[in-house]
């Protein structure tokens, strides 16, 4: 399950995640948009790192980063 | 989304989902952003008003999904006022850059404020022109490089940086007035909050409230995204410091 | 020879204004004329010059007021919106016949409009702008060559008839680079000296009065048939066009500044395609070439103005022709991929030669 | 005309940030420098980044009329959004060289002109800067349609490159020569 949704349409790879995470889960990778904006991504290894604090979503100025967790049953 | 999952944060509903025009690692994205969650957490979103002004957040009618009115550079506060006083029951804010709110609209933003008009205004301070490319701004620091201060701004002949949210918190009709900053996670939590208030008080008729977001302009700083954030605890915060300089909210009115 | 320069038409008007003198410019930043204060700002300091960023475009052309009040050449430049607002200080400026060059690098409009390239604000420039009923001088050069000449022709214009002097550009010849022989300064004439601007009274009889106010019985007539006399001048001697092939013209095309330029490729089409067509382009919109207008469609009857707006100079056109020409008018009022191409001025020229 | 008379016109669309304006201008200023005429005409929105941006560049021996062109002889379209744009407005036997690291040309067929597809990012990556695939698309063009020299359009590019980023010049040498190598093979 990813916890992570980062819009490829909407992220400008400006690389504010990258340092809002505290564990250090995301990149700006080299895939770019159809706007010519490299992506930022995590990799399936991270989602499960990741703790969904949104401190990534809080500070990307393009609102392309959701956050969800698991329920608990 | 899955029903297995729990939402912890999404898009805010009152923003468009349509990209935007601004630069990577620009903050009216972010500013956007938190104006849209206070609108979505206090319900307000059917009943707002924005008053969008001249510069690079004059586009914020494609994104907010709210009615919105244009206004001429440096206006907002005068159209937000005529917008409030036939619709009282509605919220207006106006959203104005530095250039617009500091330096050709200085006296709307003022007279505005002094009246006690029960407006939120949001002000996105970069220290320069965006749109425009990169031009002293009333609010550019000493000695910083634009377009039209090519050796530096010089405090002599240029002007000094202006501090509107300490210098609009001197008149009595305002009844709210903070600056806050949206380059790090906890900053951006307490911009919302700050945000989030000032929207509040207008719900409940408290009264002119002013919140100044220090922000990034990457391009014409020319600095990456990630240097440009930094920059504005470097070197924005030790002339605009963070704060709230105002609060009539707890008073009687 | 002087070096070639490739150069914007916005740094060639501001390289122009300093070769006239110009040490004074105060301004204010709006697309798509922001090279010329950020121009000024880079070279004035170095040259002893004043350039100062207002707070708002009212407060420029008030500091302009100021500045030529105190009795030296300045400028300031704008686009739409930003001219509006300097209508109020044109028209004190024209009251008081202060000299000035003022830059309306012309955009989209009405309101915010577009930042692309439109000859919307013609009226607003020739009819004077502002209340109160006068004149500046208009001129509209067509290429980077012209606006540096021409901005040296404004200051000496503007001086000569103590009249404020419009350059009126587009964001197409604003924003477009060209070469640029920047020949040196000569004045036009000798210019009367300023012996009316305010110094300080000094040893002189009377202090100096520069005012728009005239309260005693006839005062004001007697100030405005002084400024319609000095317009008249300017009408009988100062009126300035380019034509081409008007002489054995069976269609005149007629279009200034930016629209000009199109208009020269879609004229030289037309002549390859065997039709006669002709050029007349304004080069002063006012004082207005009503004579040259006059006197071609004396043999030529019919007369095609194209406009990068709805109709505006055509009106100008067709008062000169007097209804001896059959005056037509094809325009584009602008915006984002709006700029008529010469390809589509040609066709209309075909259509409007036939019927 | 005199048909010896030379009067060419380029025009070149991309997004902003994809240095659009500044090839343009470096083939103008080049072709002002090998002593003829030349006039560059920038458009583009009023974002900085992002948004479309495009240019007309017109190079002659006589004076120059128009520097608008409805329908251009030599064209280069660096993004998907220009290639559809654009590509139908390509003068009937003119060149279209177009950024196939970015454009989809599948659904784009003209056989009336000759098109040519440059990868022009990926070569620039090669050359150490995704950023340099508009040299890469210039260095093409100037193989195929020696409108300029392109060693003229190289000494040009020393003036007109700011003094903070003249360290980059080798690199966008590199880039010319690479993509008209491309271009001529």
């Amino acid at each position: 399950m990813k916890k992570l949704v980062i819009d490829e349409e909407f992220c400008k790879g400006c690389g504010l995640c990258v340092i809002a995470c505290p564990l250090e889960l995301i990149t700006v990778g080299t895939k770019v948009n159809k706007q010519g904006y490299p992506l930022a991504q995590i990799s399936d290894a991270n989602q499960v790192k990741c703790t969904a604090c949104s401190a990534c979503a809080r500070m990307c100025p393009d609102a392309a980063i959701s956050v969800y967790l698991p329920k608990k049953d | 989304m899955a029903d297995s999952m729990i939402t912890v944060f999404e898009r805010p509903h009152s923003l468009k989902p349509v990209p935007s025009h601004f630069c990577s690692g620009c903050h009216h994205g972010t500013v956007h952003r938190l104006v849209a969650e206070a609108l979505d957490q206090l319900e307000l979103q059917q009943q707002t008003i924005g008053i969008a002004s001249v510069g690079c957040s004059v586009l914020l009618y494609e994104y907010f999904d709210i009615d919105v009115v244009e206004a001429p550079h440096g206006r907002a506060p005068a159209v937000a006022t005529g917008v409030k006083r036939v619709h009282p029951d509605s919220i207006v804010f106006t959203y104005q850059g530095d250039g617009d709110l500091a330096a050709i609209g200085t006296a709307e933003i003022i007279h505005a404020a002094n009246r006690g008009e029960h407006l939120t205004v949001i002000f996105v301070n970069n220290t320069t022109y965006g749109m425009t490319g990169g031009q002293m701004a009333p609010t550019s620091l000493g000695g910083q490089v634009t377009t039209t201060t090519p050796y530096g701004r010089d405090l002599e002949t240029d002007g000094n940086p202006i501090r509107m949210a300490e210098l609009l918190a001197l008149l009595d009709g305002t009844h709210f007035s903070a600056r806050v900053s949206v380059d790090a996670p906890r900053r951006v939590a307490q911009a919302g909050k700050v945000i989030h208030k000032a929207f509040e008080m207008q719900k409940n008729r408290a009264g002119f409230a002013f919140v100044e977001v220090l922000a990034a302009c990457p391009t014409n700083w020319g600095l990456s995204a990630l240097d440009a954030n930094e920059r504005i605890s470097q070197e924005m915060m030790p002339c605009f410091p963070l704060g709230t300089f105002k609060d009539l909210s707890g008073a009687q009115g | 020879m002087n070096k070639r320069l490739f150069v914007k038409g916005n740094e060639a008007v501001c390289i122009g204004a300093i070769a006239a003198g110009c040490r004074y410019y105060f301004g204010y930043p709006i697309t798509p004329q922001n090279e010329i204060p950020e121009y000024m700002s880079r070279e004035l300091p170095g040259l002893g010059g004043t350039f100062l960023q207002a707070e708002s475009e009212v407060a420029a052309i008030n500091m302009v007021l100021g500045a030529s009040a105190a009795g030296v050449r300045v400028m300031t430049s704008s686009s739409g919106p930003g001219i509006s607002l300097k209508a109020e200080g044109l028209s004190y400026m024209a009251g008081s016949e202060l000299p000035a060059v003022i830059v309306n690098i012309m955009r989209c409009g009405p309101g915010l409009g577009g930042i692309d390239a439109s000859q919307a604000d013609y009226f607003q420039a020739v009819k004077g702008g502002g209340h109160g009923g006068y004149h500046l001088i208009v001129l509209a050069p067509d290429s980077i060559q012209e606006l540096y000449d021409l901005s040296m022709v404004a200051f000496d214009l503007a001086d000569q008839y103590r009249v404020p002097a419009m350059i009126l550009g587009d964001a197409m010849i604003g924003q477009m680079k060209e070469a640029l022989i920047p020949h040196p300064y000569q004045p036009l004439a000798e210019l009367p000296a300023k012996d009316w601007s305010v110094t300080g009274k000094g040893n002189r009889v009377q202090g100096n009065t520069v005012k728009s106010l005239f309260l005693q019985d006839g005062a004001l007539e007697a100030h405005n048939w002084r400024l319609h006399d000095r317009y008249q001048q300017l009408k009988d001697r100062e009126v300035r066009c380019e034509t081409i092939g008007i002489d054995d013209a069976e269609l005149i095309l007629t279009a200034f500044g930016g629209a000009a330029r199109i208009a020269k490729t879609a004229v030289s089409m037309a002549r390859q395609a065997g039709l006669k067509v002709g050029l007349i382009r304004p080069i002063t919109l006012f004082p207005f070439p009503e004579q040259v207008f006059r006197q071609a469609t004396e043999r030529c009857r019919r007369v095609l103005c194209v406009e990068l707006n709805n109709g505006q100079m055509v009106e100008d056109v067709r008062l000169s022709v007097d209804r001896q020409a059959d005056v037509r008018f094809y325009g584009r009022p602008g915006g984002t991929g709006s700029l008529p191409t010469p390809e589509e001025l040609f066709e209309q020229l075909q259509k409007h030669y036939k019927d | 005309m005199d048909n010896n008379k030379m009067n060419e016109d380029v025009f070149m669309a991309g997004f902003g940030g994809q240095g659009i304006l500044l090839v343009g201008n470096l083939l103008a200023y080049a072709a002002i420098e090998a002593g003829k005429n030349a006039s560059f005409f920038p458009a583009y929105g009023p974002e900085k980044r992002g948004g479309a941006a495009m240019c007309s560049v017109i190079v002659a021996d006589q004076e120059i009329g128009s520097p608008v062109v409805g329908r251009p002889s030599n064209v280069l379209l660096l993004n998907q959004d220009a290639m559809a744009k654009y590509y139908p407005r390509v003068r009937p036997g003119g060149l279209c060289l177009y950024n196939s690291s970015l454009i989809d040309a599948s659904g784009h067929q003209r056989s009336d002109i000759c098109s040519l597809a440059i990868p022009a990012n990926q070569i620039a990556t090669e050359v150490g800067n995704v950023k340099l695939a508009n040299m890469v698309m210039l260095g093409a063009l100037l193989a195929r349609n020696p409108l300029v020299q392109l060693e003229s359009v190289k000494q040009a590019l020393d003036i007109i490159i700011p003094e903070r980023n003249k360290r980059f010049i080798p690199a966008n040498l590199q880039a010319l020569d690479r993509g008209f190598s491309f271009a001529t093979a």
